[in-house]
């Protein structure tokens, strides 16, 4: 079945207010381009899970998208904090965001468990520390055999999930490489999965290589062709991280006059991905895309 | 270049190297943890096996990574996984020797808080909170502590304990059947803090021109002193000009 | 560190008299010739452990090298008995193996508990069903959430995982491509791993291609490089399955006259798997050969 | 060519296909069920989709394959996996619409045995276990029993429950808290059985030329017969052509 539509008809389509969301990618294959289309449509009150917020999901906070999060890193890998985050998020707030908090570990884990079919998964971890005193979701269960205690959290089934990948087809299965970060299990777990591809290929591509499939077609519902979706974040194979952005995102960031000033140009002022790529500097992208280094192939044959 | 010129950074980041062995399975954070651990590979420990949540195993990056995601972390590994195995086989399976750590706070068990200053429901400071420093201070067999010394960071008590050290509320780490090792070290900008059997951290340590007093003085609890006191050993110029022109040479973390 | 040695070295080094083994592999990459070689060796007691022990198993039985099996489907795939089991399991036997049985499911999950760390796995699986009941092993939990009861396994670590792979470099470093079996569970799970490969690679060859590694070289103990040491199974991208041999399997298995010929002609009477692939018949290798299907390669530059 | 020419797998076969709908996925076991998925994707459904337990996802054979393992599984399939992906994300996850089993003996609840004929210690016959049935029996939402009809294998009582039915020892799938919808059909050799609102199987279908009588000669148990009960179809000369050329041409199941 041809899933192939718009990123704004596939979050049309899937995120609704109050829907809880995951926009997957650890630190690479990030879909930003999804999260400025959920800014757009003026979507509110989002559970938005990650294990690690980036900018992609301080800006959605910043727009007002989000009443609750779900994570266990909140800050500007390698440079700083999310200022929308904080400043919705101490004591000196006016507004507060909800937040719920585990570690990579235990976050990882509720997936896991929804990728699974499970309601809780096991972990051995928090003994001690004061992570499961403020997470009441975070449990116990006892060994079987060796009694001893060990952590539990509960499965998590996002609503959506939104999936940026190398390669896929328009039936949505989507190949990965590079960095896996929890995007089969985002997608397993989830009740809705949008796919992305930075590449959309025949479905024999797919089929040459099945290994590299990371999610299969079948639980996708939506399949958006978005080259270049991901920056400032990066896309192994196609593009480098733009870390000039990252780092000049703690300026931009830090006052919420500018923070606007920048949505308005780069997100509300725009129409689609396209739009936003036009405002980047003449030049970037061209400085960002990947000098090649192409794996040989390997032999399926019998 | 003479040793006075070592920066604060640069004897950390030398000084962190000096407890990595050769073989030695590393966990690696980004910033001074990673400076170390590409500073032992490219001295002492060729062998070191660098291993990042993000999912790179044995990677052999050809630029400072500005983050544990960096694609030159990819590009060249020997295998790059999901995290679910990372943190499963890797990590809780005991595979990592050595877990390195930083935060906003530690107390003399070695209890670490990256979470919250202040009460966790009304913060004065938000932090960025766990990552996967909790599971990595539960499950690595050796956890090295790098942090800068002062009485805001080096506190009595913990506001939040994000990581774990040897004794929390009260209980120690056996008692509540952790499998990793524990922090073995604190290596500050001051000197080297060790543990000793109960789980307290004890100075061990000085750099060179650093008294005792300098580091009581900036410390926020009452810190004990080991009956003998060694010097740190000091980067030489070779050291430093690899940290200054080939490790970090736009200086992110020097 | 190089590991490289010969099976013979590496059998010796590794399995015991009373170890507890794996030599993994889903219908593909079953290392008939470690099996092989544990024959020669002469090793008893063994805890043999595998979802589908096949014909190597039955073998290993025949030999009398087997003390116990865990396992979770035993039959010739597609054909028939495993005759040498058979012999040894029911009412009119002289002499009675130990059997320990499981699904696939509940015998993967006691791989998974032991690759990830945790002391048990849980599963929803066994209820009203007589597995549960023959197999004190299996046991429960209650989900701390939702109250229901789900089955649980015990974390399994063998002594000695063999897993067979189409390439890897002298430090163990394994790819594999194809079906992926339960080598990974297998290997982490094990206290030793040897890994046998079809093709021995530079350790570029590996870093070309990261995703492709199942096996990371940290937890392996032997490296042997032993072509068509999976003969009658096969390996996708060299050789095709010899299912020839697998139908005539059952008439040589069934008499423990012939059963015993074989072993000696093809085991015992040689030194070593060149031995034994100098034994089949001339030509048949050639026409098992698998006619190339190479994938193209990806792209891992940024 | 006369239907009268089909043989009983034949018309096992096609009559299992007719239970399979274009778009299901279908967990697929070796055999005749594999036949009959693959007669369904080359008539009535294209987009049958075909999950082994071997990892292959979305396989599409170009020979008939002779075990779940077999390499044109993988060749050109849409995606392959390791095992615990597809017993945990596919399965237990409850993304498999129609699983397939047969066995040594099943009773009137559509429980089956595939492990021991006698007791289980001491065994008549040592069968090869469960494989992946017996999750398959619990997780799949419709399942698909394809077995010859005798009283040795249809039985009052089976020997060993391998894989669950709707009613086991006296308890409900429900009463259990069983995930999948259990079996649907019994498709056999002399007709079809279905399963009433009990969970208790019902003749509901006869092959042509088969009478009430054979078929409940050929039960071990007194089976129940619905108010009326059709003729199954007939498999026509194109399938008959389509099964033995085509696609089990060396007769490996037919």
């Amino acid at each position: 079945m041809n899933k192939l539509c718009s990123m704004k008809e596939a979050i049309a389509a899937s995120v609704k207010n109050g829907s809880s969301l995951v926009i997957d990618g650890f630190t690479h294959l990030i879909c930003f381009a999804a999260g400025h289309e959920i800014i757009r449509q003026g979507i509110r009150d989002l559970t938005a899970i990650r294990l690690t917020p980036d900018l992609v999901y301080d800006q959605l906070i910043e727009a007002g998208a989000v009443r609750k999060l779900v994570f266990s890193w909140a800050g500007n890998p390698g440079v700083g904090s999310l200022h929308a985050l904080r400043r919705r998020s101490e004591a000196s707030s006016p507004e507060r965001l909800e937040l719920e908090e585990y570690s990579h570990f235990g976050l990882l884990s509720r997936l896991l468990a929804g990728s699974a079919g499970l309601p809780f998964w096991p972990l051995r971890n928090y003994q001690g520390g004061d992570i499961a005193g403020v997470n009441p979701s975070i449990k116990t269960v006892r060994c079987p055999y060796t009694g001893q205690e060990l952590a539990t959290v509960p499965a998590l089934h996002p609503d959506v999930a939104i999936i940026h990948c190398q390669r896929a087809d328009v039936e949505g299965n989507a190949q990965v490489w590079g960095l896996l970060g929890s995007q089969k299990e985002v997608a397993f777990a989830a009740r809705k999965v949008i796919v992305v591809a930075e590449q959309l290929v025949p479905t024999e591509v797919i089929r040459k290589d099945p290994n590299r499939t990371l999610v299969p077609g079948i639980i996708v519902s939506h399949v958006v062709h978005e080259p270049w979706g991901c920056h400032p974040s990066f896309v192994q194979g196609f593009h480098d991280r733009d870390n000039d952005f990252y780092v000049k995102w703690e300026d931009i960031s830090r006052q919420p006059e500018t923070y606007r000033a920048w949505l308005e140009e780069f997100v509300y002022g725009v129409k689609d991905r396209q739009g936003y790529l036009a405002r980047l500097e003449t030049g970037l992208l061209d400085t960002l895309r990947a000098k090649a280094r192409v794996c040989e192939g390997v032999d399926y044959g019998y | 270049m003479a040793t006075e010129n070592a920066s604060a950074s640069e004897r950390m980041a030398w000084r962190a190297a000096q407890e990595l062995r050769d073989g030695d399975v590393v966990f690696v954070g980004i910033g001074l943890p990673n400076l170390a651990c590409n500073l032992a590979r490219a001295t002492h420990a060729p062998g070191l096996f660098m291993i990042y949540e993000s999912g790179a195993v044995g990677a052999i990056p050809e630029r400072l990574p500005v983050s544990i995601g960096d694609p030159s972390l990819v590009t060249d590994s020997l295998a790059v996984v999901g995290q679910a195995d990372i943190f499963q086989c890797m990590l809780q399976r005991g595979l990592i020797e050595v877990g390195f750590l930083g935060g906003a706070q530690v107390d003399r068990w070695g209890n670490i808080n990256t979470t919250v200053i202040g009460d966790y429901a009304n913060p004065k400071v938000r932090l960025p909170g766990s990552g996967g420093a909790c599971e990595i201070a539960v499950h690595a067999r050796r956890l090295l502590i790098v942090m800068r010394m002062g009485k805001r960071t080096f506190v009595e008590k913990c506001d939040f304990i994000t990581s774990p050290g040897h004794r929390m509320h009260g209980k120690t780490r056996a008692e509540l059947g952790m499998p990793g090792g524990g922090p073995t070290r604190i290596i500050t900008d001051l000197g080297v803090l060790d543990f000793d059997a109960t789980g307290e951290a004890v100075l061990s340590e000085l750099y060179p021109g650093v008294t005792v007093d300098q580091v009581r003085a900036a410390c926020g609890w009452p810190l004990r002193v080991a009956e003998s006191v060694r010097a740190v050993g000091e980067p030489d110029g070779a050291v430093l000009q690899l940290l200054r022109e080939k490790l970090d040479p736009k200086r992110l973390y020097l």
